[in-house]
């Protein structure tokens, strides 16, 4: 069944919430009062409830089946995590109260960053950025901060950025001024130390690098990486939207990095939520730390203290600020719930049988689907390319859509832009061996499907979903980003 | 674990099946004496119940807004949200899904951020909208990059009643990427001169209503002035309940118009997650930062949804991307639109009304307080008053008295000499106890 | 894509629950230690969330669509009524606390109590049954105990009910060692005085009525039938599924009724929840009060007690006990939630607005489909037969099998059993006009496809559900109640 | 009003196409004087903020469970439910939904209620089970007629172990059905001679293990006993959690075995909606009360589930059914189904070895307290203790000291004699803060 958009089923006098009119009384608006209709109609509460629902239907999730979206790291998500962030005392605080009625939120945020420090072995975070991109762009401008402190703000401002990166590190890097040079990638797969020293000088201020790489792999090379940079003045940003691979098993400030963001709805599970909401601390090494940006949470004389000005930062020199209020309180509940309920223990355990999962499914389709490095041990997700579907009429995306009439959701596609119609497989550690070997059995049987000249099941997929494919070039060629009501039929003229 | 499926006898039939000899095999890469040979110093996994104690017990630490009479504003305000919009963001087909990229599988999240657009266009009184910012005040930084793309000029007029925490966010950023900025000085009777700050340099005057001080403001003079010397208005709410009852920015000639959307659907949450809104007109949807949701036809010619105009966006165009944002507030959008479709114009515009009118009751009780000056002419749901002692030291004092009553300005603004100044919010979660607990409070300490 | 059974995907070794083991003890259980395996296998979470979602997706609910089951009321849940009922205060308290800690909980009973009470015109309600057929069964009883003290228990042993009752009212009846005797149906659907007249006498205890009827009509006679139950010393039990027809509108003391169940997952909306929990507590005429059975609530010198003996009754004479506990709390949190929302203007208006939408429905399709009794306005629900189908092929349960295929959950078929091939409609007040023009017309376009000789549209359906039609002979006369492991295969003998 | 759709003009218009003056025209079969004119006296429509406040200031006058050190039992157990499954029992689909009419549109019902009656009989080492009752006493009840029909006798025995008011429902229905009850008096150190009271009347003997005072108790000499005289075991317990370490009725002879579920998945809730578990043997089917999930195929040979052996039912069989349940509980099933299958039998032992361990260690604490005795050899999470004063005065005042210390005798059968008999559970709920509150309290009052 067709579920009609709201504004086809509702209706301008309608409500589904129950309030008092006001008392009679003189408004003081200063002549200011909205007139006219606003254009929203509304539903009674049954109504809402059952479009919202269907509506859902037409979606898929985690809970759905397996979700294999390489770097998107779509893991169970824990309904104890749900239930503590709505405990009133986190979901029904304002940013804006006393600080002597939050403490116990500045003991969590206190106790979050403990957590990512020690796990990541670095000495500061800024909690506040509120997705991954962002925090990326507090560590760029942590970065561009210090540079500018060692008067040198004017000379270094050349960031490297590899070819295979997240779209989001040259983005970042731009925004603030920084001009990006690309990497070359090597057919390994892997950034090599020479090709970074080849580009490194007096004009670089940073590297951005996301390890685990973005095919997959963990770049043997980052801690001569490190060294050259931070032998040649500049700071090594990491992307660690892959840092859920070696959660427990190896710590990001060991291996050299200065600044490296983390998508809690990432590594630590708060959910994805069809786009966010995310969050994206980042921690940063001592030579970052004083310029971590506002606020931020301080042991004082009588409790937690929050720092929201520059002025009140004592020694620090924090950059400035990035968002109105604390950052993503919801999501720090989640994670460290998350965090808790695993332990030091569990945690390494899911890194490794994330790992142990992505290698089986590599293990599972290596003799049928080709990889672009070779067949190598992976981390925590697989990497294919479309060689393999050469002279077939099959192309990466009809692949990915075939996924769907099998009920699955399909992998990433054409990411990295580095590998030709990329693959990405990451399954996580969420998936039991029952439901990998039953995904692997499906992939194998379309991809020999496919190698049969059964082109038809590709080109046309999905067949088996809410809607078939989709149009997305006349989308993009005439937007039509809002609901307008269809023009009143024309009478006849007399 | 409860969360891992895999039991040992299975790991060690796939390291079989992959051929390596143990789990390290598959790290070799990760240089050997950075591998750590057991688990970082952090407490051993816990019982759910074990999680629950020490999770309770911190909540416990702090007063929620719901258990006392509560008039804290400033950006971010208690309402009451229905119990049908947590019920429904919680379904496992919302909750645990990822950025709609495979549409066909994805028409839920893809539809209601379509209605999602058209409401917030509906509400600010704009053409066209996105799906969603990170919160009102990095929509706001947003905005004024945006400006700067569209005018090709660099300079940001902000207006001194412009919530100072999104100033600085738009100072911050402004300072990074080379911008120049031109904040105005705090404005608390808002008669500053903005007109008189734009010129042919100025990429975008940026003014807020009702602005922090609980003004409300005609910005129509302002659009003018700012077309006349080819910038752009770009219209900041912090309240965004306040569009169900007065003039939207989009009927004042604003061309971008940015907020927090937090007062429908979404709870305070001590700051986050939130929902950025940002609206604008038709002719710069190809500047816009963002997802975009539009309208598409699939194979069989059936209406459908996809995101769109992603050349924009940052997976695709890299460093010439409109902005680097890519997970938003999804989810946050979906409990904004459940809460405005129930709501619906009618209850909106009742909702805010009763807003309003415990409002200027809460201003008339406090007027009469001696030691306390209401200062705002118009307002919306939130006023300033001048007390006849530090506000910092009146909050906490009534802090101690279980009374929230609102935020010191000198907290977001300090040294700008406004210590006696307090921003008062009151909602429909008001009552007369609650007035009543705050009028006492106040001619308690003052 | 088939879910499998728990059984077929658990593993023995596998738990989704942490908790450590207790230090090492010396157990006191007496040599009664558990031995061998249970037969439970366990899932981890991510898998047991996955596997009941997945089994969710199956299923139909309110919030899926319209749901017309006829005598059912399967209307709008309010997802407010699941919060309230969740409150530690109220769904984390124990039956046996010291009353001292639970006066908000009496309170809430009492406050329930009141608000039946005054909607039934009664003078008092046993609240602890715990679903319609229990509170039928309480109210039975009280009359038998009201009987037995009138020394008439002996004499009185019949109870009188219309073939059209639910099945529950002679099982209710016969439970309890009263004779069943019907009183027949009449051609307008009603019972008639005169029939009962006829069928009293000095044996009659109590007359069984459901009223609104089964049918969807009021008894224009109830008073009537009720003077003259009284007159000849016998109770009149009102069967209370159906009082969402009239609550508001007229109350059931006023017609004369001594005992009525009230399902409050029915009339008052505490979900059905595939099969229960169900609530029903019984409202009781001043000449049943006395007999309520323990326990109950009143008002004591320091606070509210519970009378849980029935020596503590004072002047009452409780006829014994029926649960173990004070009754489904949980429900009535849920029902007083409804009924604050509502308040008595609202829960008049809901009432109306039930009948006005079933009769909208018998407007719409009163020229294609056939009524047992006629075209004439009928209460909460619409009442059709299978004259109209005569001759075409189909059944009642084929259209009703057709109807899933339209994204519809079938009305109630084959009941009440007086009528040939009922097919029994309740919309509930929940439904918006605009869904019941859609109803209606994909009714009418079902009933002209069966006329017009579509057979094969309805004896294959549904061809759209997670499933085809299912085999309930086989399941009948073969009955498989559980899962066994399969026979393990037989080695080859040597 | 927020949960009707409809508007006026709606009504309007539908009154019209009916072909009625006014909505009193379809309410005519009414009698005239008992029609009424307008609402009764109640009060009006509240919003959901309201009723919040109502509700929620109801639900602040008790003493939560969980705020508490912990310690009451007797038929009703605190144990900590995973989050996951009060998640899935709210997801729509089976909140929403009916008793499983359609099959073709109710697997998801059908399915769990199979994996409900297989978990069942698993765990009461039994070949069958039904697909729940209302509670277990209500479930004895029924287990007690379904043995006079099986036996065609109509007196039953019961043990003086059975919780109390299990054996007054029992005997509530007994006396209203003209059946014969022996019930034997209260039998606090489990050493009643029930196997005497056994005769060729007999139809059932009811024993519950553990018994309402806490002692664990072997069933199979009295299993023979009440089979040879042609009598049914009937075996009851109000706490499911001591199957997970304490040898199942099934494997001790006996015919019926039914009790409480509460514990596995369910919350307190006051003292319902709980869930009746009934298990038998598979030649009794026929005469089992209640409903029956079982497995068949469908037109395309996929299996598939559906209700059956309805022909026991009271909407088919009428007066000759074997019960008059209808409604059971459904979703509370759910719950068990969903906790039982996170826990897995691995789980179950251990959490039912800690409850044990608790149990023991509490029993130790207050065996060394002045005033205390405890009374029990051997027990699962509960034992029953003699103090020096009457058990409910000690109740009460360690409630005004904010400890719930259990259930006085006195409560369950006043005017036994036992007043000064306390039943003390305790389950992995219990802290060692828990324990030492009650002792210290114990220590003040005694």
């Amino acid at each position: 069944q067709v579920e009609p958009l709201l504004f086809e089923i509702g209706r301008y006098e309608t409500t589904g919430v129950d309030i008092d009119e006001p008392e009679a009384f003189a408004p003081r608006l200063g002549g200011m009062e909205r007139t006219g209709e606003i254009g929203l109609p509304g539903l009674s509460e049954p109504e809402a409830m059952r479009h919202y629902v269907r509506l859902s239907q037409k979606n898929y999730g985690i809970d759905s089946g397996l979700f294999p979206l390489g770097s998107c790291t779509m893991k169970h998500n824990p309904r104890l995590n749900e239930r503590m962030a709505r405990l009133p005392g986190f979901g029904d605080v304002h940013p804006l109260q006393p600080v002597s009625t939050v403490q116990g939120a500045l003991e969590l945020m206190q106790e979050l960053a403990r957590y990512l420090m020690t796990l990541t072995g670095t000495q500061a975070v800024a909690l506040s950025p509120k997705a991954g991109a962002h925090g990326e762009l507090a560590g760029m401008m942590a970065i561009k901060a210090a540079i500018e402190a060692k008067g040198e703000g004017a000379s270094r401002r050349t960031v490297l950025v590899p070819d295979s990166a997240h779209g989001t590190n040259p983005a970042t890097a731009a925004l603030i001024g920084f001009q990006v040079k690309a990497v070359p990638a090597r057919e390994d797969g892997w950034v090599h130390v020479e090709d970074v020293k080849a580009a490194l000088g007096p004009d670089v201020a940073a590297i951005m690098l996301t390890n685990p790489n973005t095919c997959g792999l963990f770049e043997p090379q980052i801690v001569e990486i490190a060294r050259a940079l931070h032998d040649a003045g500049g700071y090594f940003y990491c992307d660690g939207a892959n840092f859920n691979a070696i959660v427990g098993k190896a710590r990001p400030g060991d291996l050299g990095i200065d600044a490296m963001h983390i998508n809690l709805h990432k590594t630590f599970s708060t959910p994805h939520g069809g786009g966010g909401p995310g969050a994206g601390p980042v921690v940063l090494s001592e030579r970052l730390a004083p310029f971590a940006p506002v606020p931020f949470v301080r042991q004082g004389a009588s409790g937690l203290e929050l720092v929201e000005h520059a002025d009140e930062a004592g020694e620090a020199q924090p950059f400035g600020r990035v968002t109105a209020f604390h950052g993503q309180m919801g999501m720090y509940v989640r994670a460290l719930s998350y965090m808790l309920s695993h332990g030091s223990d569990g945690m390494r355990r899911a890194s490794e049988d994330a790992v142990l999962n992505a290698n089986y499914i590599r293990a599972g389709l290596a003799d049928l689907m080709s990889q672009p490095f070779g067949d190598k041990p992976c981390m925590h997700e697989v990497l294919f390319d479309d060689t393999w579907l050469k002279d077939t009429g099959v192309t990466t995306l009809d692949f990915a859509k075939a996924m769907i009439d099998e009920g699955y959701h399909p992998m990433t596609v054409y990411f990295p832009l580095v590998v030709h119609g990329a693959m990405l497989i990451e399954p996580t550690e969420s998936e039991s061996k029952a439901s990998l070997d039953l995904f692997i059995a499906t992939l194998r049987d379309l991809a020999m499907a496919a190698k049969a000249g059964d082109r038809d099941r590709f080109v046309g997929a999905p067949y088996h979903a809410p809607r078939r494919r989709l149009d997305e070039t006349r989308a993009a060629r005439s937007p039509v980003l809002r609901w307008t009501p269809p023009a009143p039929v024309q009478e006849a003229a007399e | 674990m409860r969360y891992l499926p895999l039991s040992d006898t299975d790991r060690g039939e796939m390291l079989a099946r992959i051929g390596v000899a143990d789990i390290d095999a598959l790290f070799a890469d990760v240089p050997k004496a950075m591998l750590l040979d057991g688990p970082v110093d952090l407490p051993r996994r816990k019982s759910e119940m074990e999680v629950e104690r020490i999770l309770s017990r911190m909540a416990g630490r702090n007063v929620a807004a719901g258990s006392v009479p509560f008039f804290v504003g400033a950006g971010a305000y208690k309402h009451h949200v229905p119990a049908t919009v947590d019920h429904v963001i919680q379904r496992s087909e919302f909750l645990t899904s990822y950025t709609p990229y495979q549409p066909e599988i994805a028409q839920g999240t893809l539809q209601y951020l379509f209605e999602f657009q058209t409401q917030v266009a509906a509400l600010t009184g704009m053409e066209v909208a996105n799906a969603s910012m990170y919160d009102g005040s990095t929509g706001t930084g947003e905005a004024v990059l945006m400006a700067h793309r569209v005018t090709k000029r660099r300079k940001a007029v902000l207006s001194g009643g412009l919530h100072p925490h999104y100033a600085e966010v738009v100072q911050t950023l402004s300072r990074m990427s080379g911008d120049a900025v031109v904040a105005m000085p705090a404005d608390v009777m808002a008669d500053e001169d903005i007109i008189g700050r734009i010129d042919g340099e100025t990429s975008c005057v940026v003014v807020q209503t009702p602005d922090v001080f609980g003004n409300l403001r005609d910005l129509t003079a302002i659009a003018e002035a700012a077309h006349k010397h080819g910038a752009l208005l770009i219209a900041v709410f912090t309240e965004v309940m306040s569009l169900g009852l007065v003039t939207p920015p989009g009927h004042m000639g604003a061309d971008i118009v940015v907020g927090e959307g937090q007062s429908i659907g979404n709870g305070l949450n001590f700051g986050g997650p939130y929902v950025g809104l940002f609206a604008t007109r038709q002719k710069y949807i190809r500047q816009m930062p963002g997802r975009l949701c539009g309208e598409t036809v699939d194979a069989n010619g059936e209406r459908g949804f996809v995101l769109t105009l992603s050349t924009r966006e940052q997976h695709i165009r890299r460093d010439k991307a409109t902005s680097n944002i890519c997970t938003n507030s999804g989810l946050c959008c979906l409990a904004f639109t459940i809460h405005m479709t129930l709501l619906g114009q009618a209850g909106l515009t009742r909702l805010a009304r009763v807003n309003h009118a415990n409002a200027v009751k809460l201003a008339d009780m406090l007027a009469g307080v001696k030691g306390v000056e209401v200062l705002n002419g118009a307002f919306f749901n939130e006023f300033t008053v001048r007390l006849s002692r530090p506000a910092a030291e009146v909050v906490e004092a009534l802090a101690e008295r279980g009374v929230l009553a609102g935020v010191p300005v000198s907290r977001l603004s300090p040294g700008a000499g406004l210590d006696d100044l307090l921003l008062v919010a009151s909602t429909e979660i008001n009552t007369d106890d609650d007035r009543a607990a705050l009028v006492a409070g106040l001619k308690e300490v003052l």
